[in-house]
């Protein structure tokens, strides 16, 4: 009579809370990720202070600012998208997500057009322009690189998971009583935010 | 640690929704706080270090509300917040190690 | 006498360490062996379960953790006189560049081996043309990694005449083990005599002597043999194939090539010898002493 | 009552090469790990060997010096990133973590595989250094910039093998600690969670938070390559000294992942074999989390003569002894445990106290490296080399062989023979002794790590160790062979040859494909209560 028993908490059963679990400790290892970039930039700063005030000023203040009300809007959207989808409202659950999906790719341009700006000054490492900075200067654009660059590969990482979140929610996989990788969606997003949110001030605002 | 998970976890966990008026008015705290950092940045000129003080202090609590009330942190049970709290106090600690190591050369 | 001021706080700190080390282990190994055998199924067929003691715990923390802190203070005293350096010290430039040291005196003498006098304070600054290096004197008990582009420093009291060895304990590539050298402890008289004597020998060639001092011998021979880098022998006129930005060129050798080999090595990289290796000398070595090199090399046959 | 019908072990059910590479069964998985990790040990170990041979005599013996070079680098990123940080938390972990707990798989069984593509993604990338580029790399297993930077060999790949890897080792401990938290069988809290759970919990936590660390210290390398400029090159005012600081911030946490799951694991063989409960399971428990987390925070003490200021060295010093205390708990209340035992001297028991053996002497010597004073001596010479194989190899090692002989029957239902157990063991325990023992003194006499050739004073010692090396690879070859036999002609196995209550060995052996065929009963009292002594 015992024969059909099945085990409890089986991995092989749908449990939500361990995927958001997982999906937390996931975001530790990204925020540890970065937080290395971010402890070599706090000693170059502080070893080099004032080139880093001196090759800041190349950027533009107001792109980005810009481009972090952008990416502020639209985690506002996911997460407007979750409440939607949570009371059942699929339609505007779907609409939010495309518009934080549009708001992604005007992260994305507005960041182009910054890069591109930089790379006609000649500032990216390797450019003649680049290797004629005094040094300390060349430190902040390696870094300003190679941090908004991994930075922005996380913006299109996110946004291809939303993609996939918003094929799943037409197709009915993802609804109301199965939300977790929308909610592991947003979770995602809004770190690319909290990321943004440092970057900002640190690359933008020393004056 | 006890308190999360363990004896019946494939009922649903409990939903917490978040009011649309909630997040605007989240959405609207961390549009303000933007404009005040660039102001701060742009038009006072502080010592160094309260420059840098008050544009990470910014950034935090900017971070804390996304963190909070986008990322439903805040309806977290209270293993969350602790890992979240072991989390930066790990970085946090690094980077006293270092500015120790940097700082006193 | 100890060779140097701080054998006796190294030595002590080992010392003291290595004891209760040697107590703890042979004590526990004892007594497990010990209760292996006296708890044996054999000896002793059914078990006690017991579950811990507070006690117990509590002293087998306490106990070591306050043995730990007397270690920590004694390698702390043994160690903190080596940041200080006291403000007589002789401040001697010691260069570390693959693979080979160089000692350059206050008054600009240049030397593989470094001479110092007896009981009479040495500082090093501690230069490296290219990569990490760590400048080892086993009897002296002193390390002290040599990093470009940093300001680090050795000091040292040598207290007893001898010859002792140096070595490279970082590793910087190839020959990282052949990076030797040795420091020689004199009294005053033969010091004062070797500082005025001249090391290099007389008839020698300027540009083989700019050689020695900076290492170019270590990775080229000057006869012919592969060692890291070509031989510099009868290179004039020669063609070789070497990469130029990354495509492969016949180059025929002439003055403005060796010059720029020596400036700017990576600019042309040799066939089957790496890119990055040899230094770039631009701005280490001046113009005119790159064309006593040159010239030298346009002897060499 | 038990009137189930027995499944099909895990073993017997699907066939086929693809059915085990494309598994999600975590045990399955456990032994994809298993052979790879063996092979990669066995490369390893052969370099190893070949370092010897050239270590024998002064000057040349063998290889020229760079290619020695890069056999010590290979041997170094083989030995950390492919056998002993994967070793048992990939293998023991994923085959009995589920196991203990009382449930049938990992947390996420998708990115269990997952994990394992990535290990093999990146052994090939580590291997490919043999064929592509300018040869494998030769910086050492520490990449320490500006030379891995210059170098001509193939440091990018090398290093992009340890960051793929890095991820395999993330992705393991994501999913273990999310099977820890939501898939403890009723009734089983953490208190009644097997030391070994416990263990592995600690490490996943090291695994999950510093492997990023090193991951993006790594690619800053390739970057640095790639662009030919970069972030530690002192001419743009950067700080070769920094990338030590980014390295070790994880690489000392990674000793503690190597060391942890092991300490794990004697936990369990000790009272298996002594019959009793354990001394102290709180305070063993918990000492693993004071490691794990004390473990962050002493990562200076790689690098006392880098130019570290006064101020810092004596902090990571003192927080460097003070993570010797929660071992000293550990070790002392295995010790207890042995106390009024009923110990069986089976080949496992063997290796778990040559474990204690050879860790008390690692550790010991930690200590001295550990001392500002002692390290300036000892630093970058083949006391630090003897420390850590002592501890690695010593311990980890010695653990994953206790684990192997221990859950042997359990893995393929067959038993080895004892005695050919014993004496491998034997030769084995004595050749590492003469192999590593030397290495110690002749540190202490000053000669330096990753040297090709060594002054005629360090002749002995290293005579002592090479040979030493062969009798160690003699012991290893007969144990190896002793399990293969085993595995081929071995006696069936019964279901619970030592006698040990945690819960795998509720199940038969080998376990069925969803490993229980009857709910597991947890031991209320706590994972090691014996009621009494022999009554199974
Ligand atoms: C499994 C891996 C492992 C483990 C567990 C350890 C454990 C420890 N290690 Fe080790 N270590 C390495 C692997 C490991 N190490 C490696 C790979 C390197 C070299 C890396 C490289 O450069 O390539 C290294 C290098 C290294 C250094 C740098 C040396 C140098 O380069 O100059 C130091 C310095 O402090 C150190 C210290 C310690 C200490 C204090 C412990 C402690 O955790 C040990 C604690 C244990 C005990 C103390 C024994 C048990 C205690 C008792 C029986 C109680 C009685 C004792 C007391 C009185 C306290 N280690
Ligand atoms: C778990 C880790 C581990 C293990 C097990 C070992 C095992 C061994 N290591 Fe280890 N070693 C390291 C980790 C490890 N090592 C690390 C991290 C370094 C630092 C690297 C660096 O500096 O960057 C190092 C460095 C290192 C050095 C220092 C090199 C130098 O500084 O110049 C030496 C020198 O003797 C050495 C020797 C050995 C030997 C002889 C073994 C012995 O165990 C090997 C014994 C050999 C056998 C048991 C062979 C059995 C197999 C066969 C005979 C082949 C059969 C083949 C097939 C069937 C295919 N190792
Ligand atoms: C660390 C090792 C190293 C040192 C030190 C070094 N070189 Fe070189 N050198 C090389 C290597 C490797 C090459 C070949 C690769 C290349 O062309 O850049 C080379 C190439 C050259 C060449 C071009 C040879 C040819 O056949 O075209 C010249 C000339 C030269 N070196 C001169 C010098 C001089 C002069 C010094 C000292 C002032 C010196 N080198 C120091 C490693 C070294
Ligand atoms: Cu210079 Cu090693
Ligand atoms: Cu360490």
């Amino acid at each position: 009579m015992e024969h059909s028993f099945s085990l409890p908490n089986s991995g092989h059963n749908f449990d939500a809370e361990a995927s958001k679990l997982g999906m937390w400790l996931f975001l530790f290892t990204e925020l540890l990720l970065f937080g290395g970039l971010f402890l070599v930039y706090m000693v170059y700063r502080s070893l080099n202070h004032e080139a880093f005030i001196e090759a800041s000023h190349h950027l533009n203040v107001w792109a980005g600012t810009t481009n972090t009300i952008v990416l502020l809007a639209s985690s506002l959207t996911v997460a407007m998208s979750i409440t939607a989808l949570q009371q059942g409202n699929k339609k505007r659950s779907l609409l939010l997500l495309t518009i934080t999906f549009i708001a992604a790719g005007v992260f994305l341009v507005i960041k182009y057009f910054e890069w591109s700006a930089k790379f006609e000054h000649g500032l990216f490492p390797g450019m003649e322009h680049y290797s004629q900075l005094p040094t300390g200067e060349r430190l902040y654009f390696y870094l300003y690189f190679f941090m908004t660059g991994l930075h922005g590969l996380h913006v299109i990482i996110g946004g291809i998971f939303l993609a996939v979140v918003m094929v799943k929610i037409k197709s009915g996989k993802v609804h109301k009583d199965r939300i977790s990788l929308l909610e592991n969606g947003g979770l995602y997003w809004h770190l690319v935010d909290l990321i943004w949110i440092y970057l900002f001030p640190l690359f933008y605002l020393i004056h | 640690m006890e308190n999360i998970n363990t004896h019946t976890p494939q009922v649903a966990v409990s939903q917490h929704i978040s009011s649309y008026k909630l997040l605007f008015t989240v959405f609207a705290g961390l549009i303000l706080l933007t404009i005040l950092t660039v102001l701060v940045s742009t038009t006072f000129t502080f010592s160094v270090s309260l420059a840098v003080a008050l544009a990470l202090m910014i950034a935090s609590t900017k971070a804390l509300l996304v963190a909070y009330y986008f990322m439903h942190l805040k309806y977290e049970p209270r293993f969350y917040k602790w890992m979240v709290i072991v989390v930066l106090a790990l970085f946090t600690f690094f980077v006293i190690m270092l500015t120790i190591d940097y700082f006193t050369r | 006498m100890n060779a140097s001021n701080f054998v006796e706080g190294v030595d002590f700190s080992l010392y003291f360490i290595v004891t209760i080390s040697v107590i703890f282990l042979v004590g526990i190994t004892a007594v497990m062996i010990y209760f292996v055998f006296r708890y044996s199924r054999k000896r002793n067929p059914v078990a006690t379960n017991i579950k811990g003691s507070h006690t117990l715990e509590i002293i087998w923390t306490v106990v070591p953790t306050i043995l730990v802190l007397f270690m920590f203070y004694y390698g702390w005293t043994g160690y903190k006189p080596m940041l200080n350096p006291p403000d007589d010290a002789l401040e001697i430039d010691a260069i570390g560049q693959m693979w080979k040291w160089s000692f350059r005196y206050p008054d600009g003498k240049v030397s593989d081996t470094l001479v110092v006098e007896l009981n009479q304070p040495v500082k090093l600054n501690l230069i490296s043309k290219d990569v990490l290096h760590s400048l080892y004197i086993p009897e002296f008990r002193i390390k002290q990694d040599v990093v470009p582009g940093g300001d680090n420093f050795m000091w040292f009291i040598p207290q007893k005449i001898g010859k002792y060895d140096i070595l490279c304990a970082e590793y910087c590539g190839q020959l990282h083990s052949y990076m030797l050298s040795a420091v020689k402890v004199v009294d005053k008289d033969a010091y004062n005599k070797w500082l005025t004597s001249s090391s290099v020998p007389a008839n020698e060639h300027p540009g083989h002597t700019l050689m020695k001092n900076n290492a170019c011998l270590s990775c080229h021979s000057l006869e012919g043999t592969r060692i890291v880098g070509p031989p510099l022998n009868g290179l004039l006129g020669k063609t070789e194939k070497a990469k130029v930005a990354g495509v492969e060129k016949e180059i025929v050798i002439d003055r403005a090539y060796l010059i720029q080999s020596i400036k700017k090595p990576n600019e042309a990289i040799v066939d089957t010898y790496p890119p990055n290796v040899m230094t770039p000398y631009e701005g280490i070595l001046d113009d005119d002493e790159i064309s006593q090199i040159v010239e030298y090399l346009e002897t060499l046959k | 009552m038990t009137t189930t019908i027995a499944q099909p072990s895990y073993l017997e059910g699907k066939k086929g090469l693809f059915s085990w590479i494309f598994t999600l069964d975590h045990k399955r998985i456990a032994l994809l790990y298993l052979y790879a990790i063996i092979a990669f040990f066995l490369v390893g170990m052969t370099l190893g060997l070949l370092m010897r041979l050239e270590l024998l005599n002064p000057g040349k013996d063998l290889v020229e010096p760079t290619t020695y070079n890069q056999i010590f680098t290979l041997h170094g990123v083989i030995m950390i990133f492919l056998f002993i940080i994967p070793s048992i938390p990939a293998v023991f972990g994923n085959f009995f973590l589920p196991l203990m707990l009382g449930t049938d798989d990992v947390a996420f069984p998708k990115l269990n595989l997952l994990s394992w593509w990535l290990y093999v993604l990146g052994a090939v990338f580590a291997l490919a250094t043999l064929v592509f580029g300018d040869g494998p790399a030769d910086t050492g297993w520490t990449f320490y910039a500006p030379y891995s930077v210059k170098t001509g060999t193939n440091v990018t790949m090398a290093v992009m093998a340890a960051f793929i890897l890095g991820f395999s080792s993330i992705l393991t401990g994501l999913n273990f600690i999310v099977t820890i938290h939501r898939l403890r069988t009723p009734g089983m809290g953490f208190n009644q969670m097997p030391l070994f759970a416990w263990g592995l919990y600690a490490t996943s936590w090291i695994q999950l938070l510093a492997t990023p660390v090193i991951g993006i210290t790594l690619l800053m390398i390739v970057a640095e390559r790639v662009f030919g400029i970069g972030l530690f090159d002192p001419s743009i005012g950067g700080d070769p000294v920094l990338y030590q600081h980014m390295f070790w911030i994880y690489s000392h946490p990674a000793v503690y992942i190597m060391a942890l799951p092991a300490m794990g694991i004697v936990s369990e063989i000790i009272p298996t074999f002594a019959q009793r409960t354990i001394f102290g399971y709180k305070a063993i428990a918990y000492s693993s989390m004071a490691i794990a987390f004390i473990g962050y925070f002493v990562w200076g003490h790689h690098m006392f003569t880098s130019g570290m200021s006064g101020p810092a060295a004596i902090i990571f010093s003192v927080l460097t002894f003070l993570v010797a205390i929660p071992t000293a708990i550990k070790v002392f209340n295995w010790v207890a445990t042995l106390y009024k035992g009923s110990i069986d001297v089976k080949p496992p028991l063997l290796y778990a106290l040559a474990f204690i053996f050879n860790f008390l002497i690692g550790g010991l010597t930690g200590l001295v490296n550990g001392a500002l004073a002692a390290d300036i001596h000892v630093h970058d010479t083949y006391f630090v080399v003897g420390h850590f194989h002592y501890v690695m190899f010593g311990g980890t090692g010695f653990a994953f062989f206790g684990a192997l002989h221990y859950w042997f029957p359990k893995i393929y239902g067959k038993l080895y023979n004892i005695r050919m157990a014993n004496i491998s063991f034997a030769i084995f325990f004595i050749g590492f002794q003469l192999l590593y023992f030397p290495m110690l003194v002749v540190g202490l006499m000053g000669m330096p790590r990753r040297y090709y050739d060594y002054l005629p004073q360090f002749h002995v010692p290293n005579v002592v160790s090479t040979v030493g090396s062969w009798i160690l690879a003699t012991g290893i070859l007969m144990m190896i062979a002793n399990l293969m036999v085993a595995y081929w002609k071995g006696k069936k196995a019964r279901k619970n040859p030592w006698h040990g209550i945690t819960l795998e060995w509720q199940t038969s052996s080998p376990p069925p494909l969803h490993n229980f065929d009857k709910m597991p009963e947890v031991n209320e009292k706590g994972p090691y209560h014996y009621k009494n002594a022999m009554d199974q």
